[in-house]
């Protein structure tokens, strides 16, 4: 059973992965070591992806583990899904408001954009993703510029001395990067279905994406450290303090209207996503016939839900630093490999050639 | 109450909808009056039918051997060439003899009048007087003779009409200069001159119970994707309309998205323009009587692909084409942001320029969003009262408006300066693009109350609302934001590249035979040939 | 409360009256499921309690398990 | 389709009730309610518990276009006052003492009185760390007396005497960076601990019936608080030392003449080593390209000899500052040049036995300068008039 049958080109498939990564890379006060080790993670879902072409997550869960199993299991991921977009979109609202609105209530920007990402679901995938490369394409010219009139500020002494944490830290920020940036892929395999690619094509535009995504995150971390330098940790958002340092003369200065634009874009491109994977994700569980008419109520949880995660963005830093990793890689890491083991175990998919 | 209005007018929209797609072939034909035998009779019943109209002509004439044979020439007087009419039936008829002296039957005589008097190439028998009225209604001449069931249709279409001349709405600099005009057959003639293949159909079909407009639907088959040929013609046989007097009649009617802002027909007054897109394999659509030429499927990229661009050389073709981008954008937000910078982020104006702003604001009674709307929609006026004007007069009510009207309000301290300027700026974008000027201003106003409750973030929330509605457009099943969005067909978006690069013409919209070229050639300098370029050197 | 309140009568104005309509049982239960809960949780918040942050008590049950940082 | 169309129909309508219920506008501000905030000075206060803030602010000026209005305008400023406790408590208190509300974000510069500056500063700029309004870029000046007084300064160069500070500033920033202290270097260097944050002074004298505002030299910390001052030219032997200058002079004199070189560009690469006994050793390599602007004297000198001669001097001169601002940096034990961070970068394990007794460890520092001088361009001229030929 397929919910949305719109299919998906390969290329926009690679720049939603990279928009997907990209839209991390903003927030990212708590991301400090970023490795190339992290792409082990999209051979792992690249796996899952070549194995069971035409099945989404759930399906796949479903194929498994018993039905029973894996509806438990799909259930959590729904909650998982949910939580995610829920934590995106408390996201939004409290940096928007501290970018742009600053006595505005929450609310008030939650839930307008909320009826704009409604609209945007319920056209389905191929809508949400066909911004992607545009999208990517702003992003990056934000980021040369940006990149380009900081260039006087940089000292690249801030980099120094390399290697100077304890190996916890370390261990904690490879962590951290590998769940919340690029874990987050895991959403990805909701789409499969959708799109349609060969085994070598589906492993070309995964990795070409997931590179872009992570160049990206390597240029925001190099540019705001190099900037920033040793003041980089006290500041909730050091992109935003990055662009407002921007001074070339009067009239090039105060172009932090750039990173609202990044930011307001590229969050509502996760949000849209993973708005869209947990509507989708409910409806192939209840096996509806239709997601369209799940759209509104699920976005009221998700509304409601939002403002019960966190009580201030404090706890959220301090969560997604310590708790939050922990708790995604079941989701993230756990949960694909064990069903890629069990699944190689029984020998599925049935009468198949992979 | 209000809401209960809305849902009324809606169930009826889908309940006509709903009759409009079960009555499918339900146009009510006229039972066909049979020509009789009796002369007197049959133009009796024409003088009924068409109610003694003093434009009707009928006259009478004899010929053959002795001036035996009664003939009588039906036609509406205006429409038809007085040469043609004289030339082709009137001489040769009174002036043909029998070969043989024997006198042709009755019923043979009418093709034998077809075959051997008549001096005209377009010629055609019927049988019944409803044709007889709809041939003359559109110019023809009906000849009946006394005693025969049939009657011959000559053409002799020949009224008054516009020469082809400049068009008024797009002008070039270089590229051709001629336009379409009112007349149906010179517009085909001037798209088939342009495009002469054996691949390019014309399909006639007759729309509007009362006004019977000729419509003649043109594409080249093989290249045209056939799915848009048969959508625009299902939607066409679906019209139920009783008149069609330009082409904007038809395009309300097969528009994919009525309610939207944005229209997704296209429409040109020039042949070249309309030829090129037919070759990129659309589908026009010429209606009788108005030089405005429609296009199906169209693109949002369309109104920022002027013909000009493909005369000028690539590079600055770009350029300008880039200009009209940011011209577009300005028309549509310009004032939004002026109103979020001003009155939401102030911080975000270098401090200079928020000087001189806030000098400029002192003192103005206005919030800044009333400031802007004034403005706007004085402009709208002036522009609406230019337009409708005869033009010496429409330059005046502009110079009036613009100079005197805005300097005496900034002076007196109405309005401030910035935001004439800004609504100056927007309204002179908007003229860069004229397709779009319509959904221009409306999403003007829009942006406008969003950015002056939410300011940027509402700003940025309407432009991601506007992308999602754009993204949902389709036209004739073509996504509308081609082009943009996707990652195809960009050798002619945003930049327009050489002609010599655009090898492939723009998919689902071209179907079947998608080259233009098998390659990809360069220009290449004189008296080098591609064995030249051989890196090896090997001719020695 | 009352734009609350508004909301999801709205909702349950354009969503869940054609699903009735149409008799998609799953779909019905799918919808009350979801909307039960944000009705629950917002008309929660919207009255002043507070509704405890399922990531932070997550976060309490991690800790005294050890896995933290 | 009739529940579509209905859908359609109702999220718009959704939408507009939220437009129309929800939002009142809270970040609407209209120009016209605003003060916008050039400048704040922060003063020691009779009362020990508080301060006196002042916030500088310019006045719009209502734009009356008859041509008859010619006499200048005298207020171009306006100043508010008050005494409190807290940064907070005084903007509460400006804003509801005043029919507009002040808005931070244009703030140019952030000045201190000397004497609060040697109390310490630290607990007033949290405010301008934390508040959204106020941005990192604002500049940080310390004012040799009273901060108001800077700001009430009337000028001839500039109408508002914040936006004037700022524009010095800035152009003096052409020359190195390390005159444009903004907030976030101030912290930035707060933060390093070891290193002494620098801060411009300025000077506020009296000139006829105007003022004139002058940079005398620059501020030294430890810590927070202000401890002594770096005359301008121990600034300049300051800035020289930490590298990238441009279009700066040298001034020198000798008694066989007098030369004013203009630096083209200046390197200083900073070499840090632990010594064997466990002190700390610095090798400054200054590396420069000089131009002649001004030759006066000489005569004695022949062509062939005067450039070596030029050279020779500039270098000594260069040398000459580095050092004496370098002893009086020592004599304070304080750390402006960041040496502490340098070790800490190159010796990161070393350093946290260091970090604790750095005074002492900085009062030791063996400092050795090389200073390397090229003189390719001469100006216009090749010659001072008189020189002998050979």
């Amino acid at each position: 059973m397929r919910i949305d049958k719109a299919q998906i080109p390969g290329v926009q498939f690679m720049f939603t992965v990279t928009c997907f990564i990209q839209s991390s890379s903003l927030l990212t006060a708590f991301l400090s070591e970023i490795t190339k080790q992290d792409s082990w993670l999209a051979v792992l879902y690249r796996t899952l992806m070549v194995m069971f072409p035409d099945y989404n997550l759930i399906q796949i869960l479903e194929e498994v583990y018993s039905p029973v199993v894996g509806k438990t299991i799909g259930i959590s991921y729904a909650w998982f899904f949910i939580t995610l977009t829920a934590l995106n979109l408390s996201d939004m609202g409290s940096f928007s408001k501290l970018t742009l609105m600053k006595r505005t209530p929450d609310v008030v920007l939650i839930v307008t954009c909320m009826l704009v990402m409604a609209w945007a679901v319920k056209y389905g995938i191929r809508l949400i993703t066909q911004y992607s490369a545009l999208f990517v394409f702003v992003a990056f010219s934000i980021l040369i510029a940006s990149v380009l009139l900081v260039l006087n500020q940089i000292n690249l002494q801030n980099f120094l001395p390399m290697f100077d944490l304890p190996a916890i830290k370390y261990v904690q920020g490879t962590h951290i990067i590998s769940t919340i940036p690029f874990g987050e892929l895991v959403t990805l395999l909701m789409i499969t279905p959708n799109v349609k690619l060969t085994r070598r094509d589906t492993t070309k535009y995964l990795f070409g994406g997931f590179t872009l995504g992570w160049i990206t995150v390597l240029v925001v971390i190099s540019r705001d450290i190099a900037v920033l330098g040793n003041t980089l940790p006290i500041f909730t958002l050091p992109t935003l303090v990055t662009l407002r340092l921007v001074n070339l003369g009067e009239a090039l200065s105060r172009v932090e209207i750039l990173f609202a634009i990044m930011l307001i874009m590229l969050l509502f491109f996760k949000i849209t996503f993973l708005y869209y994977v947990s509507v989708i994700t409910v409806a192939q569980i209840m096996k509806t016939k239709s997601y369209r008419h799940l759209i509104l109520t699920a976005g009221a949880l998700i509304t409601a839900y939002s403002f019960t995660l966190y009580p201030s963005p404090l706890h959220h830093a301090a969560s997604a630093k310590e708790i939050t990793p922990i708790l995604w890689t079941f989701f993230e890491i756990l949960m694909p490999l064990l069903t890629f083991v069990i699944a190689k175990l029984r020998k599925l998919p049935r009468g198949k050639e992979v | 109450m209000f809401f209960e209005f809305f849902v009324r007018k809606i169930k009826f929209l889908n309940h006509y909808r709903n009759y409009q797609q079960n009555n499918t072939e339900n146009t009510i034909k006229e039972r066909p009056i049979k020509i009789k035998k009796q002369l007197r009779e049959n133009l009796d019943s024409l003088k009924t039918i068409l109610g003694n109209s003093s434009d009707l002509k009928i006259h009478p004439f004899r010929f053959g051997a002795n001036s035996s044979i009664a003939g009588v020439l039906v036609f509406i007087d205006g429409l038809v060439d007085n040469a043609t009419l004289t030339n082709a039936i009137l001489r040769p008829v009174q002036s043909w003899q029998f070969k043989d002296n024997s006198f042709p039957l009755e019923d043979e005589l009418i093709s034998v009048l077809e075959q051997e008097a008549l001096c005209a190439g377009d010629v055609e028998i019927v049988k019944s007087l409803s044709d007889v009225i709809s041939n003359c209604l559109s110019g023809n001449t009906a000849l009946l003779v006394d005693g025969c069931v049939s009657g011959l249709i000559v053409n002799t279409k020949g009224w008054d009409k516009r020469n082809v001349t400049e068009p008024n709405s797009e002008t070039v600099v270089r590229g051709p200069r001629e336009g379409f005009t009112e007349n149906l057959r010179t517009n085909t003639a001037l798209i088939r001159r342009k495009i002469s293949n054996k691949q390019l159909r014309v399909e006639n079909m007759i729309l509007g119970q009362k006004t019977r407009t000729n419509v003649c639907l043109m594409y080249l088959s093989g290249v045209v994707n056939m799915k848009v040929v048969e959508a625009v013609k299902y939607r066409i046989k679906h019209m139920d309309v009783d008149s069609i007097l330009e082409s904007g009649y038809i395009e309300e009617y097969i528009e994919d998205a009525p309610f939207s802002p944005f229209g997704t027909v296209g429409y040109s007054e020039k042949p070249d323009v309309v030829a090129a897109r037919i070759l990129e394999g659309r589908t026009a659509i010429v209606v009788d009587g108005t030089p405005f030429v429609l296009t199906a499927p169209m693109l949002f990229i369309e109104s920022f692909q002027t013909a000009e661009d493909y005369y000028m050389r690539p590079l600055y073709a770009s350029i300008t084409r880039i200009l009209r981008f940011i011209a577009y954008f300005i028309t549509v937000f310009g004032p939004s942001i002026y109103i979020a910078l001003t009155a939401f982020h102030q911080e975000l104006l270098p401090t200079t320029l928020l000087f001189t702003i806030a000098n400029a604001r002192e003192g103005t009674p206005f919030p800044v969003f009333i400031e802007a709307m004034i403005m706007i929609f004085a402009f709208e006026i002036l522009r609406e009262g230019g337009i409708r004007l005869p033009r010496p007069v429409g330059q005046a009510v502009s110079i009036v408006g613009a100079l005197i009207m805005g300097d005496a309000a900034v002076s007196a301290g109405l309005v401030g300066a910035p935001v004439v300027i800004t609504v100056a700026i927007t309204a002179v974008a908007g003229f860069l693009v004229p397709m779009q000027n319509e959904s221009g201003s409306i999403l003007r106003v829009v942006m406008m109350v969003l950015a002056s409750f939410l300011g940027w973030y509402g700003i940025s929330m309407g432009f991601l609302a506007l992308l999602i509605h754009l993204g949902s457009l389709t036209s004739f099943g073509v996504p509308y934001f081609d082009g943009f969005a996707w990652t195809r067909n960009l050798q002619d978006s945003v930049v327009r590249m050489p002609l010599w690069t655009m090898v492939k013409r723009p998919k689902d919209i071209a179907q079947g035979d998608t080259t233009r070229t098998h390659f990809f050639i360069p220009p290449l300098r004189p008296y080098e040939t591609q064995d030249e370029d051989d890196p090896e050197g090997e001719r020695q | 409360m009352v734009l609350v309140l508004i909301g999801f009568t709205l909702i349950v104005l354009i969503d869940l009256v054609p699903l009735i309509r149409k008799h998609l049982g799953h779909d019905i239960i799918a919808f009350l499921l979801l909307f039960i809960l944000g009705l629950t949780i917002s008309i929660l918040e919207v009255s002043g309690v507070e509704v405890p942050s399922i990531m932070l008590l997550l976060g309490d049950v991690l800790k005294s398990l050890g896995m933290s940082y | 389709m009739i529940p579509r169309r209905f859908r359609l129909l109702a999220v718009f309508l959704l939408s507009l009730l939220l437009m129309i219920f929800l939002s009142g506008c809270w970040d609407e501000h209209e120009l016209h309610t605003l003060f916008i905030v050039t400048g704040v000075a922060l003063d020691e206060s009779d009362d020990p518990e508080k301060m006196d803030i002042t916030v500088q602010i310019a006045k719009s000026q209502s734009k009356s276009s008859r041509s008859g209005d010619t006499e200048p305008q005298e207020n171009y400023i306006i100043l508010l006052k008050n005494k409190s406790g807290t940064m907070m408590e005084g903007l509460m208190e400006f804003n509801r003492d005043s029919s507009r509300t002040l808005m931070l974000n244009h703030n140019q510069v952030l000045l201190f009185g000397s004497s609060l500056a040697k109390q310490g500063i630290k607990d007033h700029i949290d405010l301008f760390m934390r508040d959204q309004d106020s941005r990192m870029e604002v500049l940080m000046i310390v004012v040799d007396g009273r901060g108001e007084e800077a700001l009430a300064a009337k000028l001839s160069q500039d109408r508002i005497s914040g936006m004037f500070i700022s524009r010095v500033i800035r152009t003096m920033s052409s020359v190195s960076s390390y005159y444009q202290v903004r907030m976030l270097d101030f912290v930035s260097r707060l933060l390093e601990e070891t290193t002494s944050p620098v801060v411009p002074i300025v000077t506020v004298t009296k000139k006829g019936k105007m003022e004139e505002i002058k940079i005398t030299g620059m501020a030294v910390f430890k810590g927070d608080k202000m401890i002594d001052r770096l005359s301008n030219d121990e600034t300049l032997g300051y800035i020289w030392a930490m590298g990238d200058v441009k279009h700066c002079n040298v001034v020198t004199s000798t008694e066989v003449g007098k030369a004013v070189f203009q630096i083209i560009k200046l390197d200083c690469k900073r070499d840090v080593k632990i010594r064997q006994d466990g002190g700390i050793g610095v090798k400054l390599s200054v590396n420069t390209t000089l131009s002649v602007g001004e030759i006066s004297g000489f005569s004695e000198t022949t062509s062939e000899e005067l450039m070596p001669y030029l050279v020779k001097i500039a270098q000594e001169e260069i040398k000459r500052k580095i050092m004496n601002s370098f002893e009086t940096a020592r004599r304070l034990n304080a750390d402006i040049y960041g040496f502490g961070t340098s070790v800490y970068r190159k010796y990161p394990k070393e350093w946290k036995s260091m970090k604790d007794s750095w005074d002492e460890i900085f009062s030791d520092i063996e400092l050795n300068v090389q200073v390397k001088a090229h003189i390719p361009v001469t100006g216009q001229i090749t010659q001072p008039l008189g020189i002998k030929e050979e």
